[in-house]
């Protein structure tokens, strides 16, 4: 007798362990945030960019819009840095800031008129094609809505940053869980439709 | 897709055949009309493919294998039936380009066991490389054999630096393994697509156009949405009498055009137009 | 089922009493127990040199295979159109050998064939292994098998699914599922072997066998509660295993393919299935009977049955396969009757014949009780008879793929090279490598059921008496 | 496809070269990755430029020397793919196999990227500043050479570099601009020069509803022949031309003809004649040629002709009948007709035959005449590369520079170039990447790639008016170590002469002053540097002119009696070289696309073949694959046999172009090198090589290899309805829909 039940025992743990690992994706929200390294929910890993550049200061303190700098995003499938000489634009003028370290190195990029080698945040595989350009049309100005709100769907809230940090898992069920969801097609109306549900429309 | 959704949407993964005019109702149907009197078999086509979809170029050896990878290729016949009549070819050569026909109902979706080649609701028969584990069943179905399968690790070959400055980014460069075939130049229609549609607007036609027909020196391939009624596309369909859902056309006698193999129920997306030869010289 | 000595009882049995007595009515239990377990202890030297012979032989398929992964398929000279070479062919020919345990253990069993008693267990193993092997093959022929879950349904974080129209995932479910199922069938009628093991044995294997017989006691209850189950997992697997070779046959019937489109596909592949099981439980047979010395088991009686079995079913496949050519030949289907011409003329012709030859020809040697009788011929027939079945699943893939419906890509000299033939070389080395371990670590001959066997034949003698 | 073509100088520069990593992770890589790779980050790019999104700059194409209009798509400051440019009325927003792989020029692993200099055997790579120095020593301000002792050796060349050249050679007071092509058409436009009074007639190709062709193949490897595609497209539309195809092997342009007749080579202008004799009957037609040769061309009746020709002779007069039911028509002759000892006289009597029909100004005209004519092209000869060969050999040539060209490759047996090349004490070579000459030179000089390089072109064949191409750089330099060749030049004129370049700091200057100095001649009124910006931004200045009237010479066609071809008992075989529309003379051979491009008709790849009709094949069991040695009288070259039945059953046909030893990995040991088996048969009007007229004789080697192509066991459609033909008469082409007769 005592030997079935020690053998049911290490049946039955097997069978709970296998079943557990099979149920885990059920769980809602579970699968997606698995793909981050360090858990759901948190940041993706501390990247170190060649100047810690505040985003906190310019889109938090100064409300400056996103788009102010990544002003490719809304007519570009990629967002992009912006350019150096747009930094320059406004720090060349701002006396107060410029014996700054950081500004100080923007200003030796400048003058070697070297592009900054800004690291990847956000980096989806290469076969992957996700669009800014549509997303920000449709939800910035077809939908009207906050441009933070629009930014941050992805990018979290980045005006609480100094650099950016991924906060999102990017993984395809995420993608898909939001393109499943219904979304007023503008600010005036009431109809509304959900994001493409074919293939082809993010895989190149 | 999560379970419930699977289970709510389960018709829509049966794969249905073409009816009637189902398509109209749609923004894009992208066809082709192929020109047979006007093509020369003169090869730009296929060069023009190569540059615009990174297809890698395999060598000697692996082509004697039969392992080429040209989406669009021109095949070159002396004869219809099963013997060459004549001492000559005195009607000249035979040149048929021949690429993925975009079958409405594609004997490789079917059997794909991944969906990594499913039906786009413009009408194309999407190959996705990621998704692809490389069974090969699509290219076993497929009746014109247009699906080329990585054999090798063409990245690490086909592109010695600095060729690999010249891939397209648009388009993924296929590691060994996956599958692949004529898109379409889907990268050019989804950016096309994209650009009418901020613009609140559908493509215009002759706006975006494939590589291969871009380039045609003589024009005989035209591209086109089938669901646009003004485009030369679907115009040439309407005046050939050409029905994208039936699988035996009824059609004038003096009518050029015609689809391959239509009689499998493939319903291709592709409508070649009949050779013309003088007979009398 | 409950063996009382009721007259019913052995009527039924009565019928399958044959002139000739398939075993030695009188041989002793503890005979047998001494017999089976010896095999396990000190088989003769043959058995190392098979075993040997075996490991290096699927040491070049392992080396093909690595060499074929790290370089992409183009490694196996596959090309457009012979997108699948030897590897589904061989992948056929597995799934097809797996056929024959089941036909022995849960067919037979359920019409009370006890002749099959002192065999099924090893046909049962080679289910097993030669669906392991099959299994490979699947991986092997994949373009990028690291990638392979994606066929099996299950929620990920990608949110997708594999595509349920494809015969490729039936495939996948049914043959995970005939796969199991047959591991569990297999595990589960050896378990009162099992404990006949964890008794005679020391050491290590003490605990292994004690692990695995489960807490078999032998108590009543468990032999009442062990038939039942047995006798469900036997129903369960007989519709299984039709299952499953049917939905290989679907895989090639529900494409378009010229020469594959056919509806008579899956009985045919059925029936080529078991044709090719018993041929090699023949051939396993009369290895195991020398191997092992089981003589007194492996009778040559039950050979006999197992051979006159084996012609019925080639005169099936031979009917079912002049079905196949006729309703080519007959057919409205332009296509698919040059694909069949191609095959009788064309550059596999001469495999075709030799398909025909060895699959309908020669197991007319079957016929003659003599030549039944006669170990060698038999031993060479069984292999031919397979060699002829391997050729059938060739002559599926290779020269339809050569001959589809667009004559621009037709091929004309396709054949194997060293990397497909070395693969499917070791495949033949994995499968008698692991058989010959479970030979070696788990009875081959099923004490229990051999018991019963001399029991009952012993009961009917006296009956008959 | 953003179509914004604006131009500007520096948008390289600021740009760089970047984001060519990204695509080659594959498919493999399926993890969201942070801080592993590099955003697009640029410091003061142009306002047009928006990563992700490809600019499009219009060039001029320079694969071969129709002067198509190319459009190059450049992205992250790559330049990605060419297309036609709509702007150029040559190639009509259209492009070729051959235009579209000059990225594989720009982009080819086997580039020179330094300067080399001879050290012993070798060439070894040296400092720029080094390589100049050298090159200044010989050929700068204290360079004593002059006249004869200097010359400059190069392939079809027009335009300002063209210009450049010609002042280089006039500082040293010489004229020894060599300009050598393998693959002439000298003899064709003599006799066009002798018939018509001009050497490159137009050709209305859409105008004829009849084109009788005698192994012109105007959509292979002709002039023009984009611009030829897009004509025939026209041709074949309503109402639709018919297309008759006159030659020993069955090249591009006959393989789309309604009617292709075999014929002996070498007898075209017997046939012509032939016809022309038949066309006399018809009294229309009687008057148009002078009495004495009306009444020479009665000796070609047709029986005469036919076994000549070895074409029935019921096909002559069908065609006659044709020729006189359907005008206008139009009669070419073609570099099959053209290549033969007598190839001058049947190009002459093949033109004559245009006379007779009254073509002229209907579907033949002359080119418009050109405002710059120093910046057109002149011919090219295998005649140029034979006088520079004896002045090599007598030792007069001190100094040889070698740009385009690539004689050692291209040279026949007897014309020893390689072996006398040694007796030139200095050899400079400007190339993009090492060929078979440049290995033979002292100095040789990296240059940019045409994608990288400023330049002016001229077409030889100028179809509508005068086009004025411009080509500009469609991305950053790859290799810092080239330079242009303008420069280089510049470089030494200014050493030559100081005063008159002074002005030029670089080619790029010298070129901008020349054009918009040619800017009254455009008769605009945008200012200099909106007319330079739109040349740039167009690719092409276009100026509108009358066509050249043509002049009628029939007295220059001799007819002479019918001569048959004279057979050779030791070398029985007729030896036709056929010349890819890609390949060309070799000098494409190190690009893969077009390696890998198959031949149209016999879809072969990489590789040299012989083709043998099937009867002969038959005759001699031979199979396809048979390794034969096609053996003349100069040398012997093996390959793989292929069967091949548009073709004269004496006759067999090797491509040229293939053969490389020395031009980079795509080329090397890919086929044999056909130019190597040429006998010294000559035309004897221009005393030009003729190509078509080596005899061989053919011998089986006994091995066999496979044939590498795209083509299965079989090229018949067996039944199944791919390509479907439907005679002319009841095509309704008319009521057809077509964007090309819009």
């Amino acid at each position: 007798m005592k030997v079935r039940v020690k053998n049911c025992l290490i049946w039955l743990s097997i069978w709970v362990f296998s079943s557990a690992a099979m149920a885990e994706p059920f769980v809602q929200g579970g699968a997606i945030g698995s793909q981050t390294e360090d858990g759901f929910n948190a940041l993706g890993p501390v990247v170190e960019q060649p100047i810690e550049f505040p985003h906190n200061t310019h889109a938090g303190q100064m409300g400056i819009n996103c788009m102010y700098c990544h002003t490719y995003a809304r007519r570009s499938g990629v967002s992009g840095i912006p350019r150096l000489d747009k930094c320059m634009g406004c720090h060349n003028l701002i006396e107060s800031v410029k014996d700054r370290p950081r500004i100080k190195k923007l200003f030796e990029y400048w003058e070697k008129k070297e592009p900054i080698p800004w690291k990847k945040v956000h980096d989806l595989p290469d076969f992957v094609r996700f669009n800014h350009e549509r997303h920000i049309q449709r939800f910035y100005f077809k939908e009207d809505r906050p441009v933070r709100e629009v930014c941050g769907y992805c990018h979290g809230d980045i005006a609480s940053m100094t650099t950016a940090r991924r906060v999102k898992a990017l993984s395809m069920g995420w993608c898909v869980s939001c393109h499943q969801k219904e979304h007023l097609e503008s600010a005036g109306t009431t109809k509304t439709s959900n994001g493409p549900n074919d293939c082809w429309q993010c895989h190149k | 897709m999560s379970l419930s959704n699977l289970i709510k949407n389960w018709s829509s993964l049966r794969v249905k055949r073409p009816y009637e005019d189902q398509y109209k109702d749609k923004d894009y149907k992208w066809a082709m009309v192929i020109d047979l009197d006007a093509c020369t078999g003169c090869n730009a086509c296929t060069t023009a493919c190569y540059a615009e979809n990174n297809l890698p170029v395999v060598g000697r050896e692996a082509f004697s294998k039969g392992q080429a990878m040209h989406w669009i290729r021109i095949e070159r016949y002396w004869g219809e039936g099963e013997e060459m009549k004549g001492r000559f070819p005195d009607r000249g050569a035979q040149f048929l380009p021949m690429l993925c026909q975009q079958c409405e109902s594609a004997p490789c979706e079917v059997v794909c066991p991944v969906g990594a080649t499913h039906h786009t609701p413009d009408g194309l028969n999407s190959q996705v490389y990621n998704r692809c584990i490389g069974s090969r069943y699509c290219s076993a179905n497929c009746p014109y054999k247009v699906r080329y399968f990585n054999w090798w690790q063409y990245p690490e070959r086909a592109w010695p630096n600095p060729l690999e400055l010249q891939l397209n980014p648009d388009v993924t460069v296929r590691s060994k393994g996956v599958m692949e075939k004529c898109t379409f130049c889907v990268q050019r229609l989804t950016e096309a697509k994209g650009r009418a549609r901020t613009e609140g607007r559908r493509v215009a036609d002759g706006e975006v156009v494939t590589a291969c027909a871009q380039a045609c020196p003589t024009s005989a391939i035209t591209f086109g949405n089938l669901a646009d009624d003004k485009s030369q596309v679907a115009r040439t369909w309407e005046r050939q009498q050409i029905k994208l859902a039936s699988d035996r056309q009824e059609k004038d006698e003096n009518l050029r055009g015609y689809r391959i193999l239509e009689d499998l129920r493939t319903y291709p997306s592709i409508v070649y137009m009949e050779r013309v030869r003088d007979s009398e010289a | 089922m409950i063996h009382t000595t009721d007259e019913s009882d052995i009527e039924i049995e009565r019928r399958f009493v044959p002139k000739a007595k398939d075993i030695n009515e009188d041989i002793a239990w503890a005979q047998i127990n001494k017999d089976v377990l010896r095999s396990m202890e000190r088989p003769r030297l043959m058995y190392w040199v098979i075993f040997l012979a075996s490991l290096a032989l699927f040491s070049v398929g392992v080396y093909c295979e690595v060499y074929q992964y790290r370089n992409g398929l183009g490694a196996a000279d596959l090309e457009n159109p012979q997108v699948w070479g030897l590897y589904i062919a061989t992948f056929i020919f597995w799934i097809g050998m797996s056929h024959s345990g089941t036909l022995l253990s849960a067919i037979l069993h359920i019409m009370h064939a006890d002749w099959r008693k002192p065999i099924y267990r090893f046909a049962e193993a080679m289910t097993t292994f030669s669906l392991m092997t099959a299994g490979l093959f699947v991986l092997v022929h994949l373009g990028r098998v690291w990638q392979f879950y994606y066929v099996v349904a299950y929620p990920n974080e990608r949110w997708t699914w594999p595509n349920f129209n494809s015969p490729l995932v039936w495939d996948a479910t049914a043959i995970g599922t005939y796969l199991t199922s047959s591991i569990v069938f297999l595990y589960f009628g050896m378990i009162p072997d099992l404990a006949i093991c964890r008794d005679n044995a020391k050491g290590f294997r003490k605990k292994f066998y004690w692990f695995l017989s489960a807490g078999w006691q032998g108590t009543d209850r468990q032999w009442a509660n062990f038939r039942v189950a047995y006798m469900t997992l036997a129903c369960f697997l007989i519709p299984l295993a039709v299952s499953v070779h049917s939905i290989v046959a679907s895989d090639f019937a529900v494409s378009q393919q010229p020469g594959w489109h056919i509806t008579s596909f899956p009985p045919y592949f059925v029936a080529g299935a078991l044709y090719s099981g018993c041929a090699a439980i023949i051939t396993l047979f009369i290895i195991l009977r020398y191997v092992f010395r089981f003589e007194a088991y492996m009778t040559m009686p039950i050979l006999d049955k197992t051979c006159r079995l084996t012609f019925a079913i080639a005169m099936v496949w031979t009917y079912l396969n002049l079905i196949e050519y006729a309703s080519a030949w007959y057919g409205n289907d332009e296509y698919a009757k040059q694909a069949l011409i191609f095959r009788a003329t064309g550059t596999y012709a001469p495999y075709w014949w030799a398909m025909n030859f060895l699959g309908s020809i020669v197991p007319f040697v079957l016929v003659f009780k003599s030549l039944r009788n006669h170990l060698p011929t038999m031993m060479v027939v069984s292999l031919l008879l397979n060699v002829g079945m391997w050729l059938e699943r060739f002559m599926i893939i290779t020269p339809t793929l050569a001959h589809g419906y667009y004559p621009w890509t037709w091929t004309g000299d396709w054949w194997p090279n060293w990397v497909q033939i070395g693969i499917v070389a070791g495949s033949f080395g994995w499968f008698s490598m692991l058989f010959m371990l479970f030979c070696k670590i788990f009875p081959a001959v099923s004490m229990y059921e051999v018991k019963e066997m001399v029991y009952h034949r012993f009961m009917a003698s006296k009956a008959r008496a | 496809m953003s179509n914004s073509n604006i131009d500007r100088r520096d948008f390289l520069r600021v740009l760089g070269i970047s984001g060519a990593a990204a695509t080659l992770a594959g498919c493999g890589n399926t993890s969201i990755e942070s801080g592993a790779e590099l955003v697009e980050s640029y410091v003061q790019p142009e306002d047009f430029v928006v990563p992700g999104v490809g600019v499009f700059y219009a060039s001029t194409c320079t694969q071969c020397g129709s002067g198509c209009g190319i459009m190059g798509r450049v992205r992250e400051g790559r330049l990605l793919k060419l297309e036609g440019n709509p702007k150029s009325g040559i190639s009509g927003g259209k492009i070729c196999g051959l235009g579209q792989a000059g990225v594989q020029v720009h982009y080819n692993p086997d580039r020179l990227t330094t300067p080399m200099m001879r050290e012993g055997e070798t060439l070894k790579p040296v400092s720029w500043d080094k390589a100049m120095a050298v090159l200044t020593a010989r050929l700068g301000s204290s360079s004593a050479l002059s006249g004869d002792q200097i010359a400059v050796l190069t392939g079809e060349i027009s335009g300002h570099q063209k210009v450049l050249l010609g002042l280089l050679l006039e500082s040293f007071n010489s004229t020894n601009h060599v300009v050598y092509d393998a693959l002439s058409p000298t003899i064709g436009r003599a006799a066009c020069k002798a018939v018509l009074g001009v050497e490159q007639p137009v050709l209305q190709i859409d105008k004829a509803r009849l084109i009788l062709s005698f192994g012109n193949d105007f959509l292979g490897a002709g002039p023009s022949p984009v611009h030829m595609a897009a004509q025939y497209a026209r041709f074949r539309k309503a109402p639709r031309g018919t297309l008759i195809q006159i030659e020993p092997r069955m090249t591009l342009t006959g393989a789309n003809a309604d009617r292709w007749y075999a014929i002996i080579p070498g007898t075209e202008g017997v046939f012509a004649l032939g016809l022309a004799h038949s066309l006399l009957q018809h009294q229309e037609y009687a008057h148009a040629v002078s009495a004495d040769i009306a009444e020479a061309l009665k000796q070609y009746d047709k029986d005469t002709v036919s076994e000549i020709t070895g074409v029935h002779a019921d096909a002559l007069s069908h065609i006659a009948g044709m020729l006189w039911e359907r005008s206008p028509n139009l009669v070419l002759s073609g570099p099959a007709a053209e290549g033969h000892a007598h190839g001058f006289d049947n190009a002459a009597a093949i033109l004559l035959l245009n006379l007779i029909l009254d073509n002229r100004g209907k579907t033949l005209q002359g080119q418009a005449s050109h405002p710059f004519p120093q910046l057109t092209p002149i011919t090219g000869s295998t005649g140029a590369l034979t006088r520079l060969n004896q002045a090599v050999t007598a030792g007069k040539c001190q100094a040889l520079v070698v740009i385009g060209s690539n004689p050692v490759f291209t040279a026949p047996t007897f014309v020893p170039f390689a072996n006398n090349l040694s007796k030139v004490p200095f050899k400079v070579a400007f190339v993009t990447q090492l060929d078979e000459t440049a290995r033979q030179c002292d100095l040789v000089l990296p240059l940019l790639s045409p994608m990288e390089d400023f330049g002016t072109h001229v077409a030889g064949y100028q179809p509508a008016g005068v086009d004025l191409m411009i080509q500009q750089p469609l991305m950053e330099r790859l290799y810092p170590e080239t330079r242009g060749l303008g420069d280089i030049l510049l470089d030494l004129l200014k050493q030559r002469k100081p005063d008159a370049y002074k002005a030029f700091p670089d080619y790029y200057a010298y070129i901008k002053t020349a054009v918009t100095k040619a800017k009254p001649v455009f008769r605009t009124t945008s200012s200099d540097d909106n007319f330079w910006e739109d040349a740039l931004r167009n690719g092409v200045l276009h100026l509108d002119g009358p066509p050249a009237a043509l002049e009628t010479h029939a007295a220059a066609v001799k007819v002479d009696k019918p001569r048959s071809v004279v057979t050779d008992v030791h070398y029985p075989f007729y030896f036709v070289p056929s010349v890819k529309a890609d390949l060309r003379d070799g000098r494409h051979a190190n690009l893969p696309w077009l390696q890998e491009s198959p031949d149209p008709l016999t879809t072969i790849v990489w590789d040299s073949w012989v083709e043998i009709h099937p009867t002969t094949a038959a005759e001699m069991q031979i199979r396809e694959g048979d390794i034969l040695e096609v053996q003349s009288a100069t040398g012997s070259v093996m390959a793989k046999a292929y069967l091949f039945p548009g073709i004269q059953p004496d006759t067999v046909s090797m491509p040229l172009g293939q053969g490389h030893t020395a031009y980079g990995r795509y080329a090397d040991g890919m086929g044999v090198n056909t130019f190597k088996i040429f006998d010294p048969v000559f035309d004897e009007h221009t005393g030009e090589l003729a190509l078509y007229a080596t005899r061989v004789i053919i011998k089986k080697t006994g091995e066999h290899a496979n044939v590498v192509k795209d083509e299965g066991p079989t090229a018949l459609q067996q039944g199944r309805k791919l390509v479907v033909t439907m005679a002319a008469d009841q095509a309704q082409l008319a009521k057809e829909i077509s964007r090309v007769t819009q």
